[in-house]
């Protein structure tokens, strides 16, 4: 009971309340409580993560599991940005600086400490530079992939492939020299393009709102770990 | 440019060029950078979200609500955080259902209005043109076309019949409008992410090699 | 024929080298090819170039991080350079903490250009406020309250850009730069509830996403991609770092289009001389 | 050389205008504004005649409010000129008589109108601009609880074939006998996301599966909350199939909340553990192709399926299966076959029959040139407003 339909009953009441707010303005204070509180939650809830990923990289380490010495790599890293934050932004140092008379060694100390940490650059250069680079593999992937996966093998591929390139030939200036390839590329993103997505989004929607509805009343439930 | 930015862009590089050792193979580099930046990321959400999340949203308004108790409420949030927290007892980890539940069904109710009216009835409503009032044959002729591929992309998402007969022909016709597309698409995004190397390969060249290069110059 | 079967089973590490070549070359030597100016992002410079010197102020908003830096800071700058030669006043927002340097770096980078305008009048940087969506809706119902102070903090009482911006109704237009759904927010609520003008600049990904909202007239005019901000760059008469990069572009994506082809050759001359089996790579099911 | 072609254009009888203060605006109108939460209210007014025509030199105009018709009135709003109409959302309390001026201004001086009101700001029980959204979210619920219940009473129900559901078996079959696991990303968002609890409901069937066969299934997370449920389904699967043992806590796991780095770390996996079948489910971004052709190159079969319509091109290109859009949310009731579930699909296509008969009375009205039932969709009130 306590275990099972509890959570359910809690899941229904939260939905319809918060459905119903939508509607009726003054129950919209409502909504802006549950956002706090979402966000609350999720908050604390990132302790978990950094337990699992703790727990994981422990776990290869103590297994001496291949690999297993690139975890030394993301503990360090893990525990110094967490030190440095605390200390950098926790005005740790802004109190020191206080106690130290202006001039001594006390404070000169505690500047260079506070500089050495160097929580900001690290997020600046290392962490910037190596998601703009993951994120830039992508040229080469969408060029092998294209390279790779577009064969005219079936109607709808030959399709796809077709409408593929005239739309990258009609992206470039140098494509657009080709006469009416502008024009067709406009056409295809204006035209088809905005009537599949259109059909998409309706699609979606539908699915979502129903699975939506389908958590509330715990008809589906397998998020709770409970099979029917 | 002083030693240090100078340091902290030589930093930037050999991440970088780590990190396209990758499209060779597999090795060392790269897996150092990689779980670097794991453990970076982590760290750096972790000190944020105590400094932008906890702090502001929870422990100052309860820190303040001596002065306003409605406040107090927050403690609900807490507890439920703490609930969840017990994920990692093994005998109360049952106890973390509360907290996903309530997630799951703020989440649900909240998501169902909106997702109705900005992804059915706009699209529905956008859907309905004038078909003979457009300023030239060719306009109408897009027009229809813009209909009938909604409709049959619609029809092709049909899950209860089984798509044969007319339904099957229209399903196809989505087909159609969906490879177009989803092609399309693809064509569009080639630009962006050639964009993407080309600000990398604008780093590497003006930041690292022409930076380092007029460092030691002068 | 032995070339036709090189080209089927290439190590997609040629690929590779091919695209970074691409790239690199045309940076070396620009080509400066032509550039054609779309409907779309005409319809976003007529709305702003119509507004009079000293009109209510555009509000732009930097809704991205550094990863897609490339395509979309030379379109704010452009943007923002448009505003500033017609003496627009411009408010610059971020909804993301990491874009709280990019929309700072933009708009003093531009307002060096300018030095006839002053900070406060003609410009001002409001930084970042928590609170994504909170803050768009917050804009509509005070927008001092939701900006006491600016990115700099200095009160907002005191800058003289702002004394008759109350909400979204004293905004001429606000435009979007993101790589995200963040420009959806804000025609949700800005547009959709609050009845102000938006247009967007976005990665030329999300651009296709976008069009919907286009073609039903809940966005004034789009910017996709590096393209549509060297569109802008043409039509305000400033060809920068996105004229550069279209050249880069052209040869990468004709190096793309010469690949498939060849791919669908080798596919197709070979297809008597192979196996059954080498075809059979599982295909795309039934449906797609 | 603006003023000169004002004086021109104005005449020289009204160049004495300047020297006097504004004529006053007239017809003051109060409003409660209606399709809101509650707490504004609309004034409207006619332009000044020097706005509208006359001297030309207005700057704007204050709204001022009061409790009282005698004042002290307040400033609650400022337009600039050529505006009629302001909504007042400054702090208003509900059943509180409200009385407002508006205040005409120029260079030279300011002229009140006279006081109108009182107006009471009411917080309506309903909003009325969201009629259209209630409307249909009752429609759509109706239809699905009618079709939920139906099936409960054990009618059998069709559903046509998802080619990349029936090749998860064999999917996961391959990796069996090839001694490897099965990698699964559930996607890079919250648990609120619609796409990730289709993703969960997903997993929760590859997991019984994997369990049959005695494999591993490896389950990166980028959200802590995602892996709990994700940790919690898995866990159920593998007890579903009567293998508790077999279930190993530590491969489903944390990685990070940060896109990129998440995707760098699962690419690592990808070439290191050599998973048999990659399966990419749920909400992506940017990073579906990276990861589908990293897959593609160590030679797994890859099923995706997700509701980013920007990416789904990319899985279609790079993976062997892709479930398309609303494929996604039918993935769940096919996978288990549960009556409830099947019948809740019929109600969404019943749905979609119902949309596009709106939209054929729609195009079909637009025809004969009456917009109505169109505007009903944009902004409900309109009917009332006519």
């Amino acid at each position: 009971m306590m275990r099972r339909q509890v959570p359910l009953l809690i899941c229904f009441v939260a939905g319809i309340v918060m459905l119903s707010q939508n509607f009726i303005p003054p129950l919209t204070w409502i909504y802006q409580q549950a956002l706090e509180w979402a966000r609350i939650i999720s908050a604390i809830a990132l302790f978990i993560g950094l337990i699992s990923l703790v727990r994981v990289h422990t776990m290869k380490l103590k297994r001496k599991a291949p690999n297993y010495r690139y975890s030394y790599v993301t503990l360090f890293a893990l525990c110094y940005m967490i030190i440095a934050g605390f200390l950098t932004k926790y005005g740790v140092f802004v109190k020191l600086h206080a106690g130290c008379d202006p001039g001594s060694a006390g404070e000169w100390i505690v500047t260079a400490l506070e500089k050495a940490l160097n929580f900001q650059e690290i997020f600046l250069n290392v962490q910037i530079p190596i998601q703009a680079t993951m994120f830039s593999l992508l040229a080469f992937y969408i060029a092998s992939a294209a390279f790779r996966a577009f064969k005219a093998r079936t109607f709808e591929a030959t399709l796809l492939l077709i409408a593929a390139m005239i739309v990258m030939l009609g992206r470039v200036p140098l494509g657009q020299m080709i006469p009416g390839v502008k024009e067709i590329t406009v056409w295809i993103l204006d035209v088809p393009n905005t009537a599949a997505k259109r059909g998409i989004m309706i699609g979606v929607g539908l699915g979502m709102a129903s699975t939506s509805l389908k958590i509330m009343l715990g008809i589906e439930r397998t998020y709770l770990g409970m099979k029917d | 440019m002083t030693g240090m930015e100078l340091f902290w862009t030589w930093v930037a590089a050999f991440l970088t060029l780590s990190i396209y050792s990758f499209l060779y193979k597999d090795n060392p580099f790269y897996k150092f950078a990689e779980h670097l930046v794991v453990g970076v990321s982590v760290g750096y959400i972790f000190t944020i979200n105590w400094h932008q999340g906890l702090h502001p949203y929870l422990f100052n308004p309860l820190a303040a609500s001596w002065e306003h108790p409605y406040n107090l409420l927050r403690v609900i949030p807490l507890i439920l955080g703490l609930l969840f927290l017990l994920r990692i007892s093994r005998k109360y980890n049952w106890l973390s259902r509360f907290t996903i539940a309530l997630v799951m069904g703020i989440g649900c109710g909240t998501a169902i209005p909106p997702t109705i009216e900005t992804r059915i009835i706009q699209q529905t409503k956008a859907s309905m043109i004038n078909i003979i009032d457009q300023p030239s044959l060719w306009a109408g002729f897009c027009a229809v076309t813009i209909l009938v591929g909604t409709i049959s992309t619609l029809i092709y998402f049909f899950f209860s019949k089984e798509h044969k007969g007319v339904l099957g022909g229209t399903a196809r016709v989505g087909i159609v409008f969906l490879m177009v597309g989803f092609g399309a698409s693809f064509g569009y995004t080639v630009m962006a992410r050639i964009s993407l190397l080309i600000g990398r390969l604008n780093f590497l060249i003006n930041d690292w090699v022409i930076g380092t290069w007029n460092f030691i110059a002068g | 024929m032995k070339f036709l079967f090189f080209l089927l089973q290439m190590d997609r590490r040629i690929v590779f080298v091919l695209v970074a070549l691409a790239v690199v070359a045309p940076l070396i030597m620009p080509l400066n090819l032509p550039i054609v100016v779309g409907d779309k992002v005409r319809r976003l410079y007529d709305a702003i170039d119509q507004l009079p010197p000293r009109s209510r102020p555009v509000l732009v908003s930097v809704d991205y991080d550094p990863s897609t830096v490339p395509e979309l800071q030379p379109m704010t700058l452009a943007v923002l350079r448009h505003c500033f030669s017609k003496e627009v006043p411009v408010i610059v927002t971020t909804m993301f903490p990491t874009g709280a340097g990019l929309a700072r770096d933009a708009m003093e980078t531009v307002a060096k250009e300018y030095p006839n305008l002053s900070y406060g009048t003609d410009y001002a940087y409001m930084g970042y406020k928590p609170g994504y969506s909170l803050v768009i809706l917050g804009i509509g119902e005070n927008f001092q309250a939701t900006y006491p102070s600016d990115g700099y903090g200095t009160p907002s009482s005191k800058l003289p850009i702002l004394k008759n911006v109350k909400n979204y109704d004293d905004i001429a237009i606000m435009v979007d730069f993101t790589a995200s759904a963040a420009y959806e927010v804000w025609i949700m609520f800005a547009h959709q509830k609050y009845g102000c003008k938006v247009g967007a600049g976005v990665t030329a990904v999300m651009a296709s996403d976008a069009y919907p909202y286009l073609n039903s007239g809940q966005l004034e005019g789009l910017l996709g991609g590096l393209s549509g901000a060297a569109e802008y760059e043409k039509l305000i008469g400033a060809p920068g770092t996105a004229t550069i990069g279209m050249d880069a572009q052209s040869i990468a994506h004709i190096l793309i289009i010469v690949l498939i082809i060849l791919g669908n050759v080798a596919y197709f001359a070979t297809r008597r001389h192979r196996e059954p089996a080498q075809t059979a790579t599982p295909q795309q099911g039934g449906s797609a | 050389m603006l003023l000169f072609v004002l004086l021109v254009a104005t005449g020289h009888a009204q160049s004495s205008a300047f020297d006097r203060p504004p004529a006053p605006v007239t017809n003051v109108a109060l409003k409660d504004a209606p399709d809101d939460a509650g707490g504004a209210i609309t004034i409207s007014w006619t332009l000044s005649p020097d706005d509208a025509g006359g001297a030309m030199d207005v700057i704007g105009y204050d709204v001022r409010r009061s409790t009282s018709p005698d004042g002290p009135f307040q400033t609650v709003k400022s337009v600039p000129r050529g505006s009629s109409e302001a909504a007042d959302e400054t702090d208003l309390d509900s059943n509180v008589n409200y009385f407002y001026r508006v205040v005409v201004k120029d260079a030279k001086g300011e002229a009140p109108s006279v006081v109108a009101g009182p107006v009471q700001a009411k917080v309506p029980w309903f909003n009325l601009g969201r009629l259209n959204t209630l409307i249909a979210t009752i429609i759509y619920i109706t239809l699905l609880l009618y079709f939920i219940f139906h099936a409960k009473k054990g009618k059998k129900l069709f559903i046509r074939r998802l080619a990349g559901l029936d090749a998860l078996d064999e999917a996961v079959g391959r990796a069996t006998e090839m001694g490897k696991p099965i990698l699964y990303v559930p996607g890079i968002s919250q648990i609120s996301d619609v796409a990730t609890i289709a993703s969960i409901n997903i997993l929760s069937g590859v997991a019984r599966t994997v369990a049959e066969y005695n494999t591993r299934v490896i389950v990166p997370n980028y959200d802590p909350i995602v892996m709990t449920v994700a940790q919690e389904v898995v866990r159920e699967g593998f007890l579903a199939a009567g293998k508790p043992d077999a279930y190993d806590e530590h491969d489903v796991f944390y990685v990070t909340t940060n896109q990129f780095a998440f995707v760098a770390a699962v690419d690592g996996i990808m070439v290191r553990e050599r998973p048999a079948t990659n399966l990419f489910i749920g909400m992506f971004f940017a990073e579906s192709l990276i990861l589908a052709e990293t897959g593609a190159s160590t030679g797994a079969i890859q099923i995706a399926g997700t509701d980013a319509v920007a990416q789904i091109p990319f899985f279609i290109a790079a993976c062997d299966y892709t479930l398309i859009g609303e494929e996604l949310y039918a993935a769940s009731a096919y996978l288990s076959r549960a009556p409830l579930l099947l019948g809740s699909l019929k109600g969404q296509d019943w749905m979609k029959i119902c949309l596009i008969g709106c939209i054929a009375v729609g195009v079909v009205t637009l025809l004969f040139g009456i917009e109505s039932f169109r505007d009903f969709f944009e902004t409900p009130l309109m009917i009332f407003r006519q």
